[in-house]
């Protein structure tokens, strides 16, 4: 993010996103309020920004009325979520070259807070992409984790019973 | 009188009393302290840590804050204690009022097996079948040949589709009848399964009773239930938009038939599989409020819970049959913390923002609120939302509408996966079973809501980016105590290095 | 369709639109950029300054955004432009709805003095006094001569109490005439007054009506809004305690003969009075929809803004008189930002903290939110709630539970008053008529909550004290955009020198 | 405010208050939660405290459930709203002796923020306690302004159609 002084000595701001997998880069005044000139990506918007509360603003775009909510790292438009990264040039462009290939170790992770209640391979299985790995159970639900790749099981990091956190690394396949 | 359990049905039974100047007694367990059911109750007790089998589940504990109070009755809500006879005995030789019917009819019609038996002592239709628990896998066997496959089996204690198996060829059968009973075990500490032939494309219908202690007994009419995914309902409405005139009475006689022959007091409903031929097969009975009862509520003008503390408190039904009229159309859709998205995992944890829909039509039973921690212990249910209008058109657009309105940030929901469902054909026109929905889940997704230009998301985005650095640039951020600016929050999340 | 108003009623046309898959169009005055009208629009325009007069009341620049958007009708809600005939005929030729009856009838009907010649030609009954206006003073004693005092002057243009004056004396008559006469002349830009019989102990009962464009009208039943303050509805029910199945027949006949008589299309409301012996005498008819009509819904089951979207789009009535059936009760409570403990001045200001009531029977058309800063450019009507229930003691019970559940922080509210009201055993038992509000108020107030021991009170406010401290000593306070720490509010508020 | 230790070594708050006009004296652990040993002038209280969102908590004391939330300078507690002032021991004793004497001038206030619309008396005027002085309108309604005390029009600090604040002095009586 950035920030700038335009041709009519208004403050800008510059803040490059990525979006739905697209990177922009969005320039808008400092200042929040009606007939704000924003660009995306250089394509010139007239808005009128309101903030209701916290997280909650009324964009008014050619009259079009939009209600957008922050939720975490998403905007909530129209019923629907949008997932967005805010980050700054260098480190969007460093991280378009990582992806996501299948070579290498791949780990299973917990995809919410819950207690192991099953292992279902052992270090050194060969596994299928797809082959359910461990239960994990949340809110009266049992859930199976699945192998993202077909491989050999290189690791299992939890035992049965244990409790595990969202985003806890589980079993790694190879 | 002392409210045995937690969530929203904890609060509506809560509202009830307050309505009717009666004092509430609240109960919770550690991770429940600063939930909604607490916070509306006139007093409350701990029972124990998070998980339900030390705290709702202890009727022991329970009983014991009901005499430490004085209460003199105690309301189990659904789930937890609900249905389990023990604990309705042990109410009665503690003098406290269960609100429900009494032991023997909950005996006698909450096992599956049991209640088929009786089920067939009122000449109710039901689907061919064991009557009694299968005793081992070569019974299974010859009762599936006798009847023809497809078959189900299913857990003879309990309900919400633990220890269900559908099979369709013999050589299944052995393994679907072990895990089954295993799950069975697990869940209900009972692995006793029965079998039955498998209706084809069958919708789930139920009709609602409400019997006095003076031998009367009414049915307010049906719901469908029949959009359902891993046997759990997610939409229920009333009425069901195949049941005819006619075919209501037949099923509510019926109904209520078994009930009074159970000797059967307080509410009830008694569950049916209705085919293509408007015939209908009884499923089971709860013997309890269910959690769908509220678009019984809609449709009738009346209130459940205020009839059921009626009823307990001896009072005759001040209804009979013929004041019972329906009118116009209601659907429920149970909000639960899970991400369709993502093979339906849970999805526990600290709700950001929370924006509910309300005017016209709009009914909701909800017990979270922004600031809460949804615990992983319990349920993932949040809310039940629930549209009414005059034609089931105008409800589900209704609904539509409120869903629309509805933002539960921090968390995933199933808010998105309903207005697929709404929107979808099939279900508009009223073309549903109980495999509905998974053949729709099976269908890729379009997007349901109208399209939002990529460079109004980008600039709605930005705007975000910069009010948190405006944020976090100016001072470092305070937290309040249990809620923080969520503009900090978001930052941090987004790794904003500004 | 184009949204010609504010505040609830704009967001209420707003849902019902979404409902119907019609686009909406919402506008705003600059006091209003932020007012969740503006936020569940599919577009908003602003019109202009905070005043109404320079916005919500320029019809010539509401039919240029109806003209830029393509809007092809407008719904003017209540208040505002709704019953203002040059509007509609504006509209008309402008080749836009407009969502009301033709400008004809509300010429005809909308003057009180013209309707009170309509009514005597529908033989309806009606309060002895003036046809017409009155010319001066002299004609006004020669009026109040003839039929006898006391009188009551009234605006022939506009309600809502204005240019009203009860009269006791003759000698009195003079200054009233010109106060009342001047306050309409300010208000209504017309000095115009008429006179009529006081009716002692009156109650206010009002017909809903719908009417189509091809002849048919039905009545939707009654609503009882006799609980006024200075000639406000302040709760309104229906339906009425004191009117039976045969007076409602009656009343609902001469409302919907009048209503045919004038050629009257869309929904309107013949107001009446009726006494102790079940006279009633018709008082006027407002030419619109009116603040109270979700009573009727709730005991309907029916949508009125739906059927008036209906109705305007040349459809004839889904219903006739016999598919109209009431059910249950309903009572609305008007929830303004006024202190009753001060001479209920008004109460305009930021929302520091807002909880809403909901659950089983409420209904809420509120249009503000936490954050929300409420204008004092306009009525000070914060949200309408609504309670049905099977009775009427039990919606009284189940209003006062969701008035217990509701806080409004950071602004005085009238929800205390409604506490008072609703306990009060006249009220309970529908002893109530236009007077009956204001003689509650002349008596002292006893608290009408439970008492809250004083040491608890202490504490908490402690408890607040200390956290507020823990906020503010850790690191100066951050604040929101539009929002912040309301902890750090309060520490400064209070003055906390820590 | 003060910061103490009592004598199990948990760090305590005492807190001065005035609720209804009494004077409090409450000393309460600087941590939230179970078990809290609370006491207001001396008399001890043991409460449970749960801070649900900033400005709600719910107060469980031996099992009665109270909640409570922050408005301004009060608490709402089963639908009534206690005012409270927070205070430091001193100011609080200065402040006891100033009181609401009718002697000497008196301000008539905005009670809201409005608009003046009306003048019904001058400088100089006798006027009755209860005599309405100026009409200020808000919200569509229009509020006549009353004299607190029997005395004269000492002075008129606003004029027809200006805006007023809440709180901003508009005529005083003497």
């Amino acid at each position: 993010m950035g920030c700038g002084r335009a041709a009519g000595g208004v403050a800008t701001v510059t803040v490059w996103l990525e979006v739905g997998g697209e990177k922009r880069r969005v320039e808008l005044p400092a200042e929040f309020g009606a007939g704000m000139e924003c660009s995306v990506d250089g394509r010139p918007i007239v808005a009128d920004v309101r903030v209701l509360q916290a997280g909650v603003l009324s964009l008014l775009i050619d009259g079009r009325q939009y209600r957008c909510v922050l939720d975490g790292d998403g905007v909530v438009i129209g019923g629907r979520r949008f997932e967005f990264e805010v980050a700054d040039p260098r480190s969007l462009q460093g991280r378009r070259g990582a992806g996501a290939g299948t070579d290498g170790p791949r780990p299973v992770k917990a995809p919410m807070p819950g207690r192991m209640v099953r292992v279902l391979v052992e270090v050194g299985d060969a596994v299928e992409e797809g082959q359910a790995l461990i239960v994990i159970e949340a809110m009266k639900m049992q859930n199976e984790l699945k192998s993202p790749k077909t491989g050999r099981v290189a690791r299992i990091a939890v035992a049965v019973g244990d409790a595990v956190g969202s985003g806890d690394v589980l079993v790694v396949v190879e | 009188m002392l409210i045995a359990n937690r969530g929203e049905i904890a609060l509506r039974v809560i509202r009830a009393c307050r309505e009717m100047g009666i004092a509430t007694v609240a109960v919770y367990s550690d991770a429940d302290r600063g939930a909604l059911h607490v916070l509306h109750a006139d007093e409350a007790y701990r029972l124990g840590p998070a998980p339900a089998a030390e705290s709702y589940l202890r009727g022991d504990l329970i009983l014991e804050v009901a005499r430490r109070t004085g209460a003199d009755a105690v309301h189990p809500g659904y789930g937890f204690l609900s249905e389990n006879a023990e604990f309705a005995e042990a109410c009665a030789k503690a003098g406290v009022t269960f609100i429900g019917p009494p032991a023997s009819a909950m005996r006698m019609l909450g096992s599956k097996t049991k209640a088929r038996q009786a089920a067939d002592a009122a000449a109710m239709p039901r689907v061919p079948g064991s009557v009694t628990g299968l005793a081992d896998v070569a019974e299974a066997l010859r009762v599936a040949a006798g009847i023809g496959y497809p078959v189900m089996l299913k857990a003879a204690a309990g309900g919400g589709g633990k220890g269900m198996r559908a099979v369709t060829r013999a050589e299944d059968l052995g393994a679907a009848f072990t895990a089954a009973s295993s799950e069975a075990e697990r869940s209900f500490g009972s692995g006793e399964v029965y079998l039955e032939k498998l209706i084809e494309r069958p919708r789930h219908i139920e009709i609602q009773l409400m019997a006095d202690e003076h031998g009367s007994c009414v049915y307010l009419g049906e719901r469908e239930c029949s959009v359902q995914r891993r046997h759990q309902k997610v939409i229920e409405e009333a009425p069901s938009a195949v049941v005819s005139e006619d075919l209501r009475r037949r099923m509510g006689e019926a109904a209520a038939r078994l009930a009074l022959s159970a000797g059967y007091v307080n509410a009830g409903t008694v569950e049916f599989l209705v085919d293509d031929a408007e015939n209908f097969y009884f499923l089971e009975m709860n013997t309890r409020l269910q959690v769908e009862h509220p678009v019984t509520e809609m449709v009738t003008g009346l209130d459940l819970v205020h009839l059921q503390l009626r009823v307990a408190m001896g009072e005759p039904l001040p209804l009979t049959q013929e004041d019972v009229r329906l009118r116009g159309h209601a659907i429920e859709c149970r909000i639960y913390a899970e991400d369709p998205e993502n093979h339906f995992f849970p999805s526990p944890g600290l709700i950001t923002r929370l924006i509910q829909p309300s005017g016209p039509g709009i009914r909701e039973d909800c017990a979270v609120y922004e600031g809460w921690n949804v615990p992983l212990d319990y349920d993932p249910m949040l809310s039940k939302l629930v549209a009414f209008a005059p034609t089931r058109e105008q409800a589900i657009d209704r609904m539509l509408r409120a869903l629309e309105e509805y933002v539960i940030g921090g968390i995933k929901t199933n808010i998105g996966l309903f207005r697929r469902i709404l929107m979808d054909e099939d279900f508009r026109a009223a073309r549903i079973d109980t495999g509905y929905l998974e053949r729709l889940l099976a269908e890729p997704a379009a997007p349901v809501s109208e399209d939002v230009p990529e460079d109004v998301v980008a600039l709605a985005a930005a705007l975000f980016a910069a009010s948190a650095r405006r944020e976090t640039v100016g001072a470092p951020s305070v937290s309040g105590v249990s809620e923080e600016s969520r503009w900090a929050v978001a930052g941090r999340r987004e790794g904003l290095r500004l």
